[in-house]
């Protein structure tokens, strides 16, 4: 039976991945999927702690809820900024958007 | 040794849901298709092959089987292959939560699922990935653009959608399929809900991509939209794809609003199907009668009368429900 | 081995499998796609864990919307015209052991701490639960929800509109 | 419950293989005969120019962007939706403020023309 330290540690690799795609990606849109690997990372551990920490109350999936809805929230701003990046820039890559390191 | 006959019940319900959605549901609604339209415009139609043609759409699925496989050289092979299982799959996801008809030990039906209507609308929102995967994938040009306007338009129409499900979720007071049949012994929820039903039908024939929202294949502008790419048996499985969505979103629309199985005299399943082929039939009947939408048209009707209609008439809905019955 | 645990094994390896795709493939469209089966792979986890109605949920927002969105945002920068660049930059080692360290560190957190487990029996954590628990307790991260919705509705618009 | 969803993950997967069925058999049986034209990408027969996948405009962006924050206003309606009727008035109420707010962001962008295809 899995119990929830298994659960914890797919959600520590899974968080790991996302972190390593925030740091090394090029692509703005695909530094985004990292941060949405990582949220899914953090969901797994909400809803496993609810489970198995305090199965009486709905408080770790009403929060794994409000997490989906800001990871949509997210999303949404996040990619209209690399459009608006784009449109002015003419590049997605974050270390070719430098204009302010000048 | 339980969990065996759990697993054997489990893939021959599964095998007997698929065939019965290929063979019964998607090959026989070509066929209709073909006859309807030619009924509907003086002509006759397959007549050949088999008594009335009646074989005809298997003689074409043999012929599939034997075309050769092409795969575009420019194509994204890893993406252009997964695209026509993701389409046809998502689909037929769909029919678990469908009940066909109940007998003596229950409603008949693959399972019960506690959020099935909510299950209903995820899988559904599967189609849209294939169909962007398989617009990308092709690397054609009439593929992508055909693939991002489906797209546009299938995801604007599941918002009508959800709120029409909602508002019947509001009024059974559950998201299971079964009570959801169960509460229309009384009154069908049609006669309850007529705004909530036609704002479904509409989403629902938006959502399959047929006339009047069929800018997204349009024969003469996209050659076939998103799957121009796909022959041979390609072909055939996203025509399973549409025409089992189609048949999914009418066997909806009979449970949440036309009772379901419900009916006198006759058996149960026998009046769901009267009920899903009626449905079907509203759908060929308005592809052979509508003229097709501009895209600007179908986005505007959508945003602009769709959605703002289903909000108010969920309010409207929820104060009869909540506030006024007290 | 019971089936509950062959399930979260099976399910454990897709999404971690699905990460590595999104996570190290050099064609950025390939990365949108390997996320859907990831998002699947969480789905499964969260039914492993009782929780249907966020398992529904997830397959509606992360991989019916929030993938699409990704895909229509590649579509509309490079689509797969950048398909040569170079994805990755320069820090690939520090970051690979930066993701190392911190995948060591969370491990050795959750399998060294002693959990409290808690006591009682699962209750069905049915939609309705979820609503009673939204409507009763949490209404006032249910209505600040919605001003979050509308703000980020606001400033995405404000932001990807052309300015004309 | 478990089983409920160990059942749908069966039918997932059969379901998977019946779909992949077909092609396994084109795949042994259907003929073989390579001519490079075959395999030209299909443009009514004029010669293929560049490449399909090139920049959309930033309209299709805008409609799904409305379209998230719809579908995830949407998920909320659904736990309502179920227990409205036991909780009273006060569920209506207060959904009426969350829809009100919702509908002031669709006012917004039709206002500000992110509905608007042009």
């Amino acid at each position: 039976m899995p119990g929830l330290t298994h659960y914890l540690v797919v959600s520590a690799l899974l968080f790991s991945l996302g972190l390593f795609a925030v740091v090394t990606r090029r692509n703005t849109v695909a530094i985004l999927m990292g941060v949405e690997l990582m949220l899914n990372a953090a969901n797994i551990n909400l809803v496993a702690f609810n489970k198995y920490a305090a199965p009486g109350a709905m408080q770790g999936q009403i929060f794994a809820l409000i997490v989906i809805t800001l990871a949509a929230c997210e999303a949404a701003v996040g990619l209209a900024l690399v459009l608006a990046a784009y449109r002015t820039l003419e590049t997605v890559y974050v270390d070719e958007i430098n204009l302010m390191k000048w | 040794m339980g969990w065996i006959s759990d697993v054997l019940r489990a893939i021959v319900g599964t095998i007997i849901i698929f065939s019965a959605v290929a063979f019964i549901a998607v090959m026989f609604g070509v066929l209709l298709e073909r006859k309807i339209s030619a009924w509907m415009q003086s002509r006759l139609g397959p007549k050949h092959v088999g008594p009335q043609g009646l074989l005809q759409t298997l003689a074409d699925t043999i012929k599939l089987l034997q075309k050769e496989n092409i795969v575009p050289a420019r194509a994204d092979k890893v993406i252009f292959a997964s695209a026509v299982i993701v389409v046809p799959l998502a689909a037929l996801l769909d029919y678990v939560v469908i009940p066909f008809g109940t007998t003596r030990s229950g409603p008949l039906i693959f399972r019960d699922l506690n959020i099935g209507v909510l299950y209903f609308a995820a899988t559904s929102s599967l189609v849209v990935v294939g169909i962007l995967m398989a617009g990308w994938g092709s690397n054609n040009k009439y593929a992508l653009l055909g693939g991002m306007r489906s797209a546009a338009q299938m995801v604007t129409y599941e918002i009508p959608m959800g709120l029409a499900l909602v508002t019947v979720a509001l009024v059974a007071g559950s998201l299971s399929t079964v009570t959801i049949v169960n509460g229309q012994a009384r009154l069908w929820y049609i006669v309850t809900q007529p705004v909530a039903f036609l704002v479904f039908l509409v989403a629902a024939t938006a959502e399959v991509n047929r006339v009047p929202f069929d800018l997204v294949e349009a024969e003469s502008e996209l050659v076939a939209g998103y799957f121009s790419e796909y022959s041979g048996m390609r072909f055939a499985l996203f025509q399973l794809g549409e025409y089992g969505e189609m048949f999914a979103m009418a066997a909806m629309a009979v449970t949440l609003f036309l009772g379901g199985w419900r009916g006198p005299v006759l058996p149960p399943v026998v009046w769901f199907v009267v009920k899903l082929y009626a449905l079907i039939f509203v759908f060929m009947w308005v592809r052979w009668t509508y003229p097709r939408f501009r895209i600007d048209q179908m986005l505007n009707f959508s945003w602009k009368i769709l959605i703002p209609v289903s909000v108010l008439n969920l309010v409207v809905t929820a104060f009869f429900a909540v506030v006024a019955h007290r | 081995m019971t089936g509950e645990a062959i399930a979260f094994y099976i399910l454990a390896a897709v999404t971690l499998g699905s990460a590595v795709v999104v996570v190290t493939s050099g064609n950025i469209v390939h990365s949108a796609a390997a996320l859907v089966p990831g998002f699947l792979g969480v789905t499964g986890l969260y039914i492993l864990l009782n929780a249907e109605f966020v398992a529904g949920i997830q397959v509606l927002i992360y991989a019916g919307a929030i993938t699409v969105l990704i895909l229509f945002a590649i579509m509309l920068t490079e689509g797969g015209t950048g398909l040569g660049g170079r994805q990755r930059n320069e820090q690939a080692l520090v970051g690979a052991t930066v993701a190392a360290a911190m995948a060591v560190l969370l491990i050795i957190v959750a399998t060294r701490t002693g959990w409290t487990a808690g006591g009682g029996t699962l209750p069905p954590y049915t939609p309705g639960a979820i609503g009673q628990s939204f409507l009763r307790q949490n209404i006032l991260v249910f209505e600040g929800t919605s001003i979050v919705l509308l703000v980020s509705l606001m400033g995405a618009i404000m932001t990807a509109r052309r300015e004309d | 419950m478990l089983l409920d969803w160990g059942y749908v993950a069966i039918f997932a997967l059969v379901g998977a293989g019946m779909v992949a069925l077909p092609l396994l058999i084109i795949w042994l049986i259907s003929p073989r005969s390579d001519y490079p034209q075959k395999f030209e990408t299909y443009e009514s027969g004029v010669p293929t120019i560049g490449q399909a996948w090139s920049q959309f405009h930033v309209r299709y962006y805008l409609f799904s962007l409305v379209f998230v924050v719809f579908d995830v206003e949407i998920i909320y309606l659904y736990p309502w939706a179920v227990v409205a009727r036991s909780l009273g008035a006060f569920a209506f109420w207060e959904m009426l403020v969350f829809l009100a707010i919702l509908v002031l962001g669709l006012a917004y962008a039709w206002r500000r023309g992110a509905l608007e295809w042009t």
